[in-house]
């Protein structure tokens, strides 16, 4: 092989031309819509894990005994639910809305799945509640 | 009325003077309103700027070359319409997540070499011989797969997919969607071939579902869609009892 | 010393180059191919066919019918025992392409579909869906994919073949990536660089269409036969000239006059949207100059109407012209007629090969749409071209492998005084000239349009020869060009003038070759000489090139076999 | 230019097929469960709008003492923590983090969520006592 112009000619090893390498930006995310409500769905996770930690703490208190044991009502743990919930909430839609995406089921038509699963969301948030409910004093 | 023009600001590079690319500014006519992306940087090479470089052939959004950035988003360029931006300018540049060659011309060698890793082709294990005629297809059998099918191979997707970004990598969006083209063909019989290479630890588990590259795809490919279908199918044969049996 | 050396080198990676490749690979699967394109194979310009491929695979069906139709629908410029070799292989081939895994459509009993297509007696074009080019590319060259011995040169311009001994060795070919020319050397050598609509301004054919390969051969030697035969189709969308596929007169649409009226029921009564591209053509041209066409801001239309086939016909089987008619003219075809004009499409000229594919030149092989093996004559009949880069790109990589596995090895020397030979011509003609003051873009859109004016539907002698001058006076301008990118890394600027090159020479055959054609057939339709003439022109034109500036025009018989030319109505 | 697979790396790697798997039942899980919880617990309880099991003492003993309450705890506490492992170990991937790929963070995340497995199991088998009241 030859290279055109006579400088490289002699070069037998002829190294690939340079390119430039563009790197990602830190803040990719925030460049478009569809990445910052990425970014969010991941981000659900954070809030959502606090929020159970204080369910096993909620739970692991109960060993106090009936004196040492007080409800949380205070307006920064009802602020901090609310918070959560957006978020869980924000994880329920688009974690079943991709599963209908996943899923496939032969002549079952992914719209149907996504119904279903929506569908037994709040079957299970149903039966739930009445528990959660039903059991109080 | 006083011609219309658009601006056009593109990408130059040419990796023998510059450091890094840099835009270019034109102002062309837009004569007329069905002129796309495409046509106004073929008017700059004909009559204002023969050095600008880009990739171009089909000008009808089959051949898959002519993908480039505009305003920010992967699009093909040759359907991409003048009117649908102006009176606003226009930023044309490479691919994203791409090595930039020249220009607007990206580096897609990487994409090749994926594509040959997935073994785009009918794998069997016993050759059906030709005097035998077709294989009998039903049109349900092909609509299994005819969406992954009709990849035109023009990088939007990698462009569009920030996993790709971060970790090249990545087998990426394309290239699963042809394997599951394969895999999912009544034909076909390489799926045991195919998934050490989608499953492997740059395969599919890296995508987190941003699910863009489906939403630039010109072609309705749903990449995102042959990716997490691929994680399920891999995770059930191993899961389920017989999941890993013979087909 | 350290160039590249293969047994069989493919110059081109659409659907003829990529089967010649795999069919080299088959018939000796120790030989060497390498693979050179301009554009990543699966960019050529096969991938916008849409309509389908012919072949005989129904009972009903006969390859006497199929032979028939080609040779009719060839005004009987085709060689009979090519069609006759052609007809019977196409079917092998076709199921071949669906052992490779093409999406073929199917019928209820999930067998290969077949539809209707003009000038075919029967139906007996296959397809996939309205993509089949783009299905049948993207399955050769994924299955090409698994062959270690084919090596492939993508993005690689090639700018000469290496001749020594009045034998093909190889070509010189640009790097696109790196600027470097390249000697690539091979003992065998087949072109498959596709056709040359570019020389056209309104066109359905992609960028890359610009006639190197005919021109290579060319200049080589080889002479280029039947140039002035260059097909129009009757329906691309006005304005960008993209193809609305024949497919959708064959699944029933209408074309319309601004009188809404089935115009072609004066032209071609018998088989109406169904007639052959070359007559459909004049007739809407015809129609046109008569007023009966629609005014529109890109020149004169008419209505390709599909409403009646409704909605579940139309996405099941025309889904890409609906994407098409949505994208492109802002139109939903279920609900609006096409507005659609005749259009340069394909060249049934080419480079003189025969049933085999071999050139004149020892080693050198020619197929696909830049060449010309006898199979098209003066009109190809649509869908024959997708089988015909099947069969005749199988038969060449076969014909090739067969040479190069006796062939003695390519000597050096003289490849390497050839290949400086040609950077000295490319830096000092392009890359390192200084001056120049003619743009390349404008020289084009003059030849083309020149070529639009002087060689379309209707060609006259006072209009041929008009456009042989003007192409001349281009051809001095073309000295004085002006290069503006000097940079060795992906020059396009310097690709598009040597594109540019080759179609202005390409141009000048055509017309040369059509002004010495004083009679009408097939496509050449000659407004002074309304009639076919078999006495003095059943016979296939060859130029080939000269010092001078027309070409030296050489005439050889049609061969016949069993298909007596009779009087050419539909 | 000739293209030769990928043969460094094709296995299917079947940790990421593990993680990949919790990933998606804690998904599952927590798309279904954990709001209703959040709702109830978080903000209709401590707001007094409706009477909810864990106010009260002996009511909040009572149902924690049943032992398929305790099972159904441990699946809505333990198994999401995989899916949040998961996302926010690519989180940090996606924030610039690339040694959030690497396998000491895949043990220290995932070791995370085995972690809070064993402490949720060992709170709900030491808390209360089984009853079946
Ligand atoms: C819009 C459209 C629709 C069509 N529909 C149909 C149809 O329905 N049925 C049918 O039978 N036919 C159809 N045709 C015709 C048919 O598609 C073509 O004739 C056929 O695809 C040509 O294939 P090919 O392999 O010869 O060339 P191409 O596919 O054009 O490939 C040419 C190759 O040569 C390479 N090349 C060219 N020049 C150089 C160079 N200088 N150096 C290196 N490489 C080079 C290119 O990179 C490319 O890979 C259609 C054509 C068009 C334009
Ligand atoms: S999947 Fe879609 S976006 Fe990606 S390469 Fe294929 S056609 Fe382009
Ligand atoms: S954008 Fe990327 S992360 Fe996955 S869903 Fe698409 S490949
Ligand atoms: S030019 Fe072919 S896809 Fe745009």
């Amino acid at each position: 092989m030859k290279a055109l112009g006579g400088a490289e000619a002699a070069d037998s090893t002829h190294p690939p031309p340079r390119v430039y390498k563009p790197e990602m930006p830190r803040g990719w995310w925030l460049r478009q819509r569809h990445y910052f409500l990425y970014i969010i769905r991941e981000f659900t996770a954070l809030p959502m894990a606090l929020w159970l930690l204080w369910l096993l703490y909620e739970i692991q208190r109960a060993s106090n005994g009936p004196k040492g044991y007080y409800p949380p009502s205070s307006p920064a743990f009802i602020v901090f639910s609310i918070i959560v919930l957006a978020f869980a909430l924000y994880h329920t839609y688009t974690f079943l809305s991709l599963a209908g995406v996943i899923i496939h089921i032969k002549g079952v038509p992914s719209r149907l799945i996504v119904l279903s699963q929506f569908a037994a969301w709040l079957v299970a948030s149903a039966v739930i509640a009445a528990v959660l409910i039903g059991f109080a004093r | 009325m006083a011609e219309k023009r658009i601006t056009v600001r593109a990408t130059r590079f040419d990796p023998a003077k510059d450091k890094a690319p840099r835009l270019q500014s034109y102002d062309i006519p837009f004569a007329d309103e069905s002129m796309v992306v495409l046509d106004a940087l073929n008017h700059i090479k004909a009559h204002v700027d023969g050095s600008l470089s880009y990739r171009w052939s089909c000008r009808m959004g089959i051949c898959g070359s002519c993908g480039m950035m505009i305003n920010g988003i992967p699009k093909l360029t040759c359907n991409a319409f003048l009117r649908d931006y102006w009176p606003r300018s226009i930023t044309v540049e490479p691919l994203n997540n791409f090595p930039i060659v020249r220009d607007l011309v990206i580096d897609m060698e990487d994409f090749m070499h994926k594509l040959k890793s997935i073994k785009p082709w009918i794998i069997r294990k016993q050759e059906y011989p030709l005097g035998a005629g077709e294989h009998r297809q039903t049109m349900d059998q092909i609509d299994e797969f005819r969406q992954f099918s009709e990849c035109i191979n023009c990088m939007l997707c990698y462009a569009a997919c920030p996993v790709y970004g971060l970790n090249n990598e990545f087998l990426g969006p394309a290239a699963t969607a042809l394997a599951r083209r394969y895999d999912l063909d009544s034909r076909d019989q390489g799926i045991k071939e195919r998934l050490p290479v989608l499953a492997n630890s740059e395969g599919v588990w890296e995508c987190s579902f941003v699910g863009e590259c489906s939403v630039v795809c010109p072609k309705g490919v749903d990449p995102a869609k042959a990716i997490q279908q691929t994680k399920l199918d891999t995770t059930m044969r191993f899961v389920l009892p017989y999941g890993n049996r013979e087909e | 010393m350290d160039f590249e050396s293969y047994d069989v080198l493919v110059v081109g990676g659409g659907l003829a180059g990529i089967r010649a490749a795999i069919a080299a690979v088959d018939a000796n699967p120790r030989l060497k191919v390498g693979m050179v394109s301009k554009v990543y194979p699966m960019r050529s310009h096969t991938v916008s066919a849409e309509g389908g491929a012919a072949a005989v695979l129904r009972p009903e069906d006969s390859y006497e019918t199929h032979a028939f139709d080609t040779i009719k629908g060839s005004d009987y410029l085709a060689d009979q025992d090519v069609v006759e070799a052609f007809v019977r292989e196409a079917p092998v081939e076709i199921i071949q392409m669906e052992h490779w895994g093409c999406p073929w459509s199917r019928d209820e009993d999930g067998k290969i579909s077949v539809r209707p297509f003009g000038g075919m007696t029967t139906w007996r074009t296959c397809f996939a869906a309205d993509k089949s080019g783009f299905h049948m590319l993207h399955t050769v060259f994924q299955t090409s994919l698994q062959f270690s011995q084919i090596h492939r040169h993508d993005e690689a311009f090639a700018t000469k073949l290496l001749i020594e001994d009045s034998r093909c060795v190889g070509v010189v070919a640009i790097d696109m990536r790196s600027g470097r020319l390249e000697a690539i050397t091979a003992k065998t050598v087949i072109i498959a660089t596709g056709g040359l609509g570019r020389i056209y301004a309104f066109t359905t054919n992609g960028n890359i269409c610009t006639g190197d390969g005919m021109a290579l051969a060319y200049r080589a030697g080889v002479g280029l036969k039947d140039m002035e035969m260059v097909q129009f189709h009757p329906t691309g969308l006005p304005f960008t000239g993209i193809l609305i596929t024949e497919a959708v007169r064959g699944e029933g649409g209408y074309l319309l006059n601004k009188d809404g009226e089935r115009f072609l029921k004066r032209y071609v009564p018998n088989k109406m949207e169904l007639g052959p591209r070359d007559i459909i053509s004049r007739a809407m041209v015809t129609e046109f100059e008569e007023g009966r066409g629609f005014d529109g801001p890109h020149g004169k239309y008419m209505h390709l109407d599909v409403r009646h086939l409704g909605e579940a016909v139309i996405d099941r089987k025309l889904p890409f012209m609906r994407e098409l008619g949505r994208e492109f003219v802002g139109i939903d075809i279920v609900k609006d007629p096409i507005p659609v004009r005749p259009v340069q499409h394909y060249m049934m000229g080419g480079v003189d090969a025969d049933i085999s594919g071999a050139t004149p030149i020892a080693g050198l092989y020619a197929a696909g749409e830049c060449a010309n093996v006898g199979l098209n004559g003066g009109n190809r009949l649509g869908s024959n071209s997708l089988s015909e880069c099947l069969v005749f790109g199988a038969a060449a990589g076969r014909a090739a492998a067969e040479y190069a596995s006796s062939a003695g090895p390519v000597s050096t020397n003289p490849v390497d005084a050839l290949l400086a030979d040609e950077t000295n011509h490319i830096e000092s003609s392009y890359l390192d000239k200084r001056g120049g003051d003619e743009r390349i873009g404008t020289i084009r859109e003059e030849m083309q349009h020149d070529m639009d004016a002087g060689a379309g539907v209707f060609r006259t002698r006072d209009g041929l020869e008009g456009l042989t001058r003007r192409l001349a006076s281009l051809r001095d301008r073309f000295e004085r060009i002006k290069i503006e990118d000097s940079s060795r890394t992906f020059n396009t600027e310097l690709t598009a003038a040597l594109e540019l090159d080759f179609m202005l020479e390409m141009a000048e055959t055509i017309a040369f070759s059509a002004l010495a054609r004083e009679e009408s057939r097939g496509a050449h339709a000659r407004r002074d000489f309304p009639e076919r003439d078999d006495d003095k022109y059943l016979n296939h034109t060859v130029a080939h090139r000269t010092d001078g500036a027309a070409p030296r025009l050489e005439y050889r018989n049609v061969r016949i076999t069993n298909f007596k030319p009779q009087a050419r109505t539909y | 230019m000739n293209h030769d697979g990928h043969a460094k790396n094709s296995r299917t790697a079947y940790t990421h097929l593990l993680w990949w798997f919790l990933f998606a039942q804690g998904g599952v899980i927590a798309a279904i469960l954990v709001p209703i919880h959040v709702l109830v617990q978080g903000i209709l309880g401590p707001l007094g709008i409706v009477r909810v099991v864990d106010r009260h003492y002996d009511t909040w003993i009572r149902i924690v003492g049943n032992p398929i309450v305790k099972l159904y705890l441990l699946v809505l506490i333990a198994v999401p923590f995989f899916h949040f492992a998961h996302r926010l170990r690519y989180l940090l991937v996606d924030l610039g983090v690339p040694a959030a790929r690497s396998v000491p963070a895949q043990v220290i995340f995932y070791g995370g969520a085995v972690v809070i497995t064993a402490v949720t199991i060992w709170v709900l088998l030491t808390t209360v006592p089984i009853s079946f009241g």
